[in-house]
């Protein structure tokens, strides 16, 4: 078991239309046990950076440590890690059994027996017993995914990698392999790096998750922190669903000015982001369920109900004023009829408002440290 | 021609020869003959086309090893041809879709032939083609290779010829002499017949019709063996052969001191130009060196015009292609100069055009070839039912001369299969 | 190369043993490479050889004279070899377009419209797919001779056209056309025909391509039942032709390797042009195996 | 959408009125299928009775309506006639040989050009590129190669003293290994597909497992080409088992019958003898043959199929 | 335009293994402009009914009519009918106008020109208009389901039918497409039949759903209805996420005996289930957000945290007390700590208990009539 240390990495690959800078200087350390996650649009290097970390891509630049140990030249079978699939990559030919056993018989002195009896304590574990020796196709998704998971921990390595191991599933099902994973990594505390784009993936499983963007961090924190206080716009537009709503403004003595509505803000408020910004140009942001139709506060904003949406205990709503379109979520026992006026306020504590030009959150806490142009970052794990 | 190019007996092919006049009796003719034969057949043709004779000729070529099978199967569906050519000795295979044409022959046309061609076309008394020419095998010398061996081409008997090759082998560089030349069974079986009635043994014995097989005795056995010394024991030749045509290439190139071909191979001692090599010097020999005591004669064939049976043919279409049988077999001095054939008819054969060409004076080949016919050296091979040239019969002797089986089994092979042949 | 990347970062690691079996491998492959090629070097070096160099005997790689004087003769001054081209390409054009149609036609008909017996017919159809074409071969002859088609083109191409290959290919592409497809069709009022062409012919031109290159090839290439029933050298195809070339020339290397080589040129060309389709297509059909 | 042109629905058709549903698909179905049909039957299906029956007589070529009925006399006469033994023996033997050389090479070649090489395009043209030949061209192009001056004398020819065409030994062997450049580039292709096909994935799996390169080959490679092996194992089979240009361009059947083949055997009876009865027999015979190797080959793929 | 009647309709397949009766007896009245959504797991017969309507299989039985016309036999061109496809079903070869056009060039006698003004204002309307000389191949998903729902709607049927039109959409955009269809529905006011088989598309989009189980009728009612008083376990399953929480029960004076744990319920529901009850055994449901950990209450139940799942606003616990386990959504600003105890009260306006054998709902209101033993059903649209 240990922790892993990522100094300074960059991945390059050389294609026909020049060198693609898929990993752009990353710094991160994962403490021993910890459950990190990765996020990221497609073709953010989360995938590069994890199989950099497997030892399936060569390292272009920097240094990787697992534990004390330097594995930019050690062979993957020979790093302690093992690593779960998109696809699962189950050998199709060989049952169950043989696929959790072979990893065991190659890099390990491990007698027949032994091997027998862990990859049967495993598959018990699993919960796939009773499947042993089936083959691969003759499972269900969520079972194949089980036999992968149960393949790395047969392993028993320090570091477990997943890939996206999730997204082959169908919806209830992933909901349920999210649960039963956590509690896998709860109870055998191994260090987890895990890949995913679902940012609901990522916030309900991790320790700490990792917001990739064009091979550069953008963030690092626990889901609370960045969901709480997203470091930048992206952040702030990639974490939470639906998502934030945004909207372009400018700052004139403490009120925010955006095309269809104006809003005066506290003035604390306004003298950090006249502070903090660069541009002139603004962007406020609140999420739909942190905007109140309670309408107590003596400043509101009003727009009509176009569409309104019945989900489970949640209505969500549609609104606009003129060209600016709002998403609220309000409880699923209040009444609203199409075309009405909704009056709403925007609490204080949860507006953010970004630099136009940066996108920078102008009035995000300092708790996390973090920033935007790919320089290190580092953070301490939530206990 | 499109699509359905053959057609019944109006083909439309115009192709290659230049237009008849519109009412004229169009005809088909079918031949197998390449290279220079092809070349002068397709000369003679236009001659005749070019003749105001209200008849237009329309040849084909059909590649030899399929002809005959295409012959039988287009007399089957009705498409067949008004001429054809194929062996004179062929006869009576060919009798069941040919037919006699006594009736349409111009008068006196059987004196124009020699006899012995004439006689061979013979089928229970009626005449079933024209024979084109006789050409027969013999031996064929390089005179450089003898020269530098110090032997002399007159072979009488088996004795001198023997130490005449045993001198070549030990004296030069090259191999004395090749029983075949061509890697093929018909070539042995022509050139076995000539030393076959040399000692005394016949191919088959009784009359056309009933023929037995006879080449399994003790004469025939020894000839096979003798034979197979050739390339065995004797040593005067090697039992490869590099390519179906070798011994024709070792031969020009002074690597093969003799072997026994027809009249018609210096054709293939052409360069790329179309001329003998000048560096080359050879003679054709008579091939009565061989051993025992039987008659000197030779295995001779005609190249012959027959007339397949079609329902589609009309009176005047037959005369017609009678008549232009004739003319081709009576007219042919190139199939002499070019060819380097002797033609069946005696006042071609004769002709100044043909006695003045370097293959008469020079080589000498067509004269020797006169001689032995005027002589009555030359035999036509039996006018069997069966397909008698076929490799089912004559591969196991080329077999035996390539040393790929002993002479017992390979002459019974060949005897059981002509024999079951003949007796279906 | 779809798995490239991971072999790429299998081989990135440079390490002498990596390099060793790398140029282990370079050796195999360009070794196997030129033993390949040396037949296709001897056809083009002895066709420019004169008769004078090849009647000495021995043995070169190169040839110590050269002469073009072959191939003028076959290019420029005998036309035969273009004659019998053009037979080749008007056979194998036609038996082409004859089994794309009709082949797409059936394999339309059974996998897009529903009919009773369909099954049994398309079953019957696939297990003449273990007959191989020889054994058929003297009946068939004596068909074509009945039906009066001998040293005819129709002989070369019907039997050929009616082989099961091309409905085997299409009636699997077809079926995995999405039904949706088809059903969106009809709701927009397409009638068969058109749903057949302007639907599911427009959306095969891959397989379409790939089953046309190939039976062009084949069609092209045949060789014993051309032989067996075209008489008429004007006739001819290239195989069958150049056969008889070699009999009449059966002495001079290099007018027979010249025209063998004018034989093999058009497919040699096509085969440039189309690598990629004609390679996919020999994929596709073993996918179907 | 009160206004005009709305797609509504309608009354039926005439066509529709006239035939119902299932009538009016059979009339399409049929019309569709039909060309192929009757091209099918003609071609293909009547050949295929039609040769049963002249299996069964005497069959007279220029007068079918004079061949007389000899039951299964064509049959046992095959049985007993040396040739066809031989015939049959000289196409195991070549099938035999041929076969497996295809598959190891096809499969070396396949392999080989998986890895990205510098030249793998004019590589991949140089091994498959033969496939387009004729087999005239492949047949006469390599029996020069084994005559006198050729490539293959040049440099064994101590192994066979002379050209190997004329060697009873030799003569199959030489026309397996033109056989073996001339076809292997076709199945090279397919193998290459089937590699290429291996999830790139599965082998970072067995990388991280520990495997070397042998056991990602036999363990990951070999798995998901057995398909495709088969499928070479089978079409290769099947095509060789109806040999018949190479040994009739190369050696006539020769020496001593040592090349002759089941379909030259055929070729023989039925176009030079014109034994068509008899030589219908042997086809039939041949057809046998090779229903029970595919399903022989059905079988095995079919029990290694889970 | 016109209603939809379904009049007891049933189809039968003949396969290998015998008839399947995919729908069996199902009787439904579709009204003028409603959006009716048929949901129900995979394989229950939803396409069928639906490519029934619209002509695509023939009726084995029973009667379908729009408007006034019966339909059974007429062809599907000629039924007004437009359909949206899962796949999209777009022409791949033809431009997205030649897609939209090629319907009406076939089925009416519009001329060319009328025929491209109708195309173009289509494309406007649906956001393509720039797209139209594109092929589908080069469109996004988006871009694609919009031609394909543009092609419908070009062709202004009486009815329109969508079988899974979103399910090929990634999330996000799924969400934003739903809300789209409503607006055009909305706004052309055409009867639509839409089939899907994610409960929350069905939930936020229709004004009724049915659900189909095993080709028969479960249910037809308002999302509201179905959600709050599911007739039988099956619709109070399929319906809202997470899923119900269930429980194996016994009642014994008026307490529900589980297996860890017992609850008193109010006597007046206690007397309804005695009333309804075909068996001993019953299945005690409620829903994870109904559960209340408000333990005001005084009879409550004791469980153990095992994992918490944060997402947006929301914490989901996972709980169990011996074998039984609770999820149980409370709000996301609440603290707990893994392990735990959690109390919590299960308040009886939320309650349903369902009989053991025949799964009916014991205690729903007699609002919606539905059965479950595939009779017919009929319902009244919602205003
Ligand atoms: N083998 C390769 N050669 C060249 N470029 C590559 C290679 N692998 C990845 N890339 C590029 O590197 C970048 C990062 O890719 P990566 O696979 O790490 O993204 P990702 O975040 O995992 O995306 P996804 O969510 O789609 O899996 C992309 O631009 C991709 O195109
Ligand atoms: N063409 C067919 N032949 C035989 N059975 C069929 C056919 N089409 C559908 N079925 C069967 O009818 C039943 C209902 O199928 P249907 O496609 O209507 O389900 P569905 O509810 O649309 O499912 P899904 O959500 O998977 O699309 C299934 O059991 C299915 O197997
Ligand atoms: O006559 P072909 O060209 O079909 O030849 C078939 C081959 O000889 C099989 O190896
Ligand atoms: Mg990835
Ligand atoms: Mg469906």
């Amino acid at each position: 078991m240990s922790g892993i240390t990522i100094d300074n990495v960059r991945k390059e690959y050389d294609s026909d239309a020049g060198t693609i800078r898929a990993v752009d200087d990353v710094s991160l350390d994962v403490a021993d046990g910890e459950f990190l996650t990765i996020v990221g649009p497609s073709g953010s290097g989360k995938s590069t950076l994890l199989r950099m970390i497997a030892g399936l891509e060569d390292i272009t630049d920097g240094e990787i440590r697992i534990g004390e140990t330097v594995v930019n030249d050690i062979a993957p079978q020979n790093r302690g890690v093992a690593m779960v699939f998109q696809n699962y990559a189950l050998y199709p030919h060989m049952s169950v059994r043989q696929n959790m056993s072979y990893g065991l018989k190659l890099t390990t002195d491990l007698g027949s027996d032994e091997i027998r009896r862990r990859v049967e304590s495993t598959a018990e574990m699993m919960g796939i017993g009773d499947l042993l020796d089936k083959k691969p196709n003759n499972l269900s998704g969520g079972q194949q995914q089980r036999v992968a998971t149960g393949r790395a921990i047969v392993r028993q390595p320090d570091v477990f990698l997943f890939d996206e191991p999730l997204s082959n599933l169908d919806a209830k099902l992933r909901l349920h392999m999210r649960t039963e994973l956590q509690r896998i990594q709860d109870e055998l505390d191994t260090t987890s790096v895990y890949v995913t784009h679902d940012q609901s993936e990522a916030m309900t499983m991790s320790d700490r998750i990792v917001i990739l963007s064009e091979g550069t961090i953008q963030q690092v924190g626990t889901p609370a922190e960045v969901y709480a206080e997203p470091v930048n716009r992206f952040v702030a537009d990639f974490i939470g669903s639906p998502s934030m709503n945004f909207f372009d403004v400018r700052l004139e003595n403490g009120v925010l000015q955006g095309a269809d509505f104006d809003y005066e803000i506290p003035s604390g408020l306004a003298s950090t982001v006249e502070a903090n910004r660069t541009a002139e140009n603004l962007v406020l942001g609140i999420r739909p369920e942190h905007v109140s139709v309670d309408t107590e506060g003596e400043e509101t904003v009003t727009a009509t109900l176009d569409v309104l949406e019945h989900e489970g205990s949640d209505n969500y709503l549609y609104l606009s004023n003129g060209d600016t379109e709002w998403t609220v979520r309000v409880d699923g026992s209040t009444r609203f009829e199409w075309g009405e006026s909704v009056e709403f306020t925007l609490p204080a504590e949860h507006l953010h408002v970004f630099d136009g030009e940066t996108g920078e959150n102008l009035v995000a806490d300092e708790g996390a440290t973090a920033t935007t142009d790919g320089s290190s970052v580092t953070a301490s794990v939530r206990e | 021609s499109g699509l359905t190019g053959g057609g019944g007996g109006q083909s439309t092919d115009s192709g290659t020869d230049g237009g008849g006049s519109s009412g004229d009796v169009e005809i088909d003719y079918w031949m197998y003959f390449g290279a220079q034969e092809n070349k002068e057949m397709t000369q003679l043709v236009e001659e005749f086309n070019s003749q105001d004779n209200g008849i237009h000729v329309n040849k084909q070529s059909v590649p030899f090893p399929e002809f005959l099978n295409k012959l039988f199967t287009a007399v089957n569906s009705g498409n067949a041809p008004h001429v054809a050519s194929y062996y004179g000795s062929y006869g009576r295979h060919l009798e069941p879709i040919t037919h006699p044409i006594d009736d349409y022959l111009s008068d006196g046309a059987k004196n124009e032939y020699f006899d012995i061609a004439w006689n061979n076309l013979q089928v229970d008394g009626s005449t079933y083609a024209l024979p084109i020419d006789i050409h027969g095998k013999a031996l064929y010398t390089n005179d450089d290779v003898l020269e530098s061996a110090g032997v002399d081409p007159n072979f009488d008997d088996w004795d001198a010829f023997s130490s005449a090759c045993d001198t070549i082998v030990s004296d030069t560089e090259s191999r004395a002499f090749s029983f075949i030349n061509w890697k093929v069974g018909q070539a042995a079986f022509r050139a076995y017949i000539i030393a076959l009635e040399q000692a005394g043994g016949q191919v088959v014995t009784g009359e056309p019709g009933s023929y037995e097989v006879a080449y399994d005795d003790d004469v025939g056995m020894q000839t096979a063996e003798m034979m197979a010394k050739i390339t065995g024991e004797y040593g005067w030749d090697t039992s490869q052969f590099q390519s179906d045509a070798a011994r024709v290439q070792d031969f020009i190139s002074g690597d093969l001191g003799m072997f026994i071909a027809g009249t018609w191979s210096v054709n293939n001692f052409e360069n790329e130009d179309g001329n003998l090599p000048e560096d080359l010097s050879f003679s054709f020999e008579k091939p009565f060196m061989f051993p025992g005591d039987g008659e000197d004669v030779a295995w001779c064939e005609s190249n012959s015009l027959y007339f397949p049976k079609n329902a589609n043919h009309t009176d005047a279409e037959k005369q017609a292609a009678v008549e232009f049988a004739e003319y081709v077999t009576q007219n042919n001095t190139l199939w002499a100069s070019a060819g380097g054939h002797l033609p069946a008819a005696k006042s071609v054969a004769t002709s100044s055009e043909v006695k003045n060409t370097d293959l008469w004076q020079k080589y000498g080949t067509i004269q020797t070839m006169y001689e032995m016919v005027t002589n009555k050296q030359v035999r036509y091979q039996p006018q069997t039912s069966v397909h008698i040239n076929s490799d089912r019969f004559w591969g196991p002797f080329l077999d035996m001369y390539l040393q790929n089986t002993d002479v017992q089994s390979g002459v019974t092979a060949s005897a059981d299969a002509l024999s079951q042949a003949l007796n279906q | 190369m779809s798995n490239a990347d991971s072999t790429q970062s299998v081989l990135n690691r440079v390490t002498d043993r990596d390099v060793l079996r790398r140029i282990g491998l370079y050796a195999v492959m360009y070794g196997l490479a030129i033993v390949f090629f040396v037949p296709y070097w001897r056809m083009f070096q002895l066709s420019v050889t004169p008769m004078s160099v090849l009647s000495q005997g021995g043995f070169h790689w190169i040839p110590p004279e050269l002469t073009f004087a072959v191939w003028q003769r076959y290019l420029l001054q005998e036309p035969i070899i273009y004659q019998w081209a053009f037979n080749t390409f008007l056979v194998a054009s036609i038996t082409t377009a004859i089994v794309l149609v009709v082949d797409s036609m059936i394999a339309f008909s059974i996998t897009r419209l529903d009919w009773p017996g369909q099954g049994i017919i398309l079953a019957v159809i696939m297990a003449s797919f273990m007959i191989p074409g020889y054994v058929n071969i003297i009946p068939l002859y004596t068909l074509i001779n009945d039906l009066g088609l001998m040293n005819s083109y129709w002989a070369i191409i019907l039997p050929f056209a009616a082989g099961p290959l091309g409905v085997f290919l299409l009636v699997q592409f077809f079926r995995d056309i999405p039904e949706e497809l088809e059903e969106a069709a009809r709701l927009d009022g397409f009638s068969s025909l058109r749903i057949y062409a302007r639907i599911i012919l427009p959306l095969s031109t891959p397989i379409l391509t790939a089953l046309g290159l190939f039976v062009f090839i084949w069609s092209w290439n045949q060789f014993l039942w051309p032989l067996i029933v075209l008489n008429d050298d004007a006739l001819y195809t290239l195989p069958i032709g150049v056969v008889t070339l070699r009999d009449v020339n059966a002495l001079a290397p290099n007018v027979i390797m010249t025209s063998l080589a004018l034989a093999s040129l058009p497919l040699f060309i096509v085969f440039l042009l189309f690598q990629d389709k004609l390679i996919s297509s020999v994929q596709m059909q073993a996918g179907t195996g | 959408m009160s206004n005009v042109e709305t797609t509504g629905t309608r009354s039926p058709s005439r066509w529709e009125r006239l035939f119902d549903r299932s009538t009016r698909e059979l009339l399409v179905g049929m019309l569709f299928a039909a060309p192929y049909l009757v091209l099918f039957s003609v071609f293909l299906l009547y050949p295929l009775l039609k040769g049963l029956y002249m299996s069964l007589h005497e069959w007279n070529f220029l007068e079918p309506s004079k061949s007389t009925f000899v039951g299964l006399e064509n049959y046992t006469r095959l049985l007993e006639d040396p040739a066809f033994w031989n015939a049959l023996w000289n196409t195991l033997e070549f099938v035999g040989l041929t076969v497996p050389l295809i598959v190891g090479i096809s499969l070396v070649l396949a392999l080989g050009l998986n890895k990205e090489l510098v030249g793998s395009r004019v590589l991949q043209f140089v091994y498959f590129s033969p496939y387009v030949l004729t087999v005239s061209v492949v047949g006469i192009v390599w029996a020069q190669m084994f005559a006198q001056g050729g490539v293959g004398t040049q440099y064994l020819g101590w192994l066979f003293e002379g050209s190997p065409l004329n060697s009873k030994f030799w003569a199959m062997p030489a026309i397996v290994v033109t056989t073996v450049w001339w076809q292997a580039g076709f199945y090279f292709a397919v193998l290459l597909a089937a590699r290429q096909n291996v999830p790139a994935r599965l082998y970072e799996a067995a990388r991280l497992d520990g495997a070397g390169p042998w056991r990602m080959f036999r363990d990951v490679t070999l798995p998901h080409m057995k398909n495709a092996l088969l499928f070479v194992v089978i079409a290769s089979t099947i095509f060789q088992f109806q040999v018949f240009g190479q040994p009739y361009l190369m050696t006539k059947g020769g020496p001593v019958g040592s090349t002759e083949t089941l379909v030259y055997y055929l070729y023989e009876l039925g176009f030079q003898t014109r034994e068509l009865g008899f030589g219908a027999a042997v086809g039939y015979t041949l057809l046998l043959i090779l229903v029970g190797v595919s399903m022989l080959n059905y079988v095995l793929v079919g029990t290694n199929d889970e």
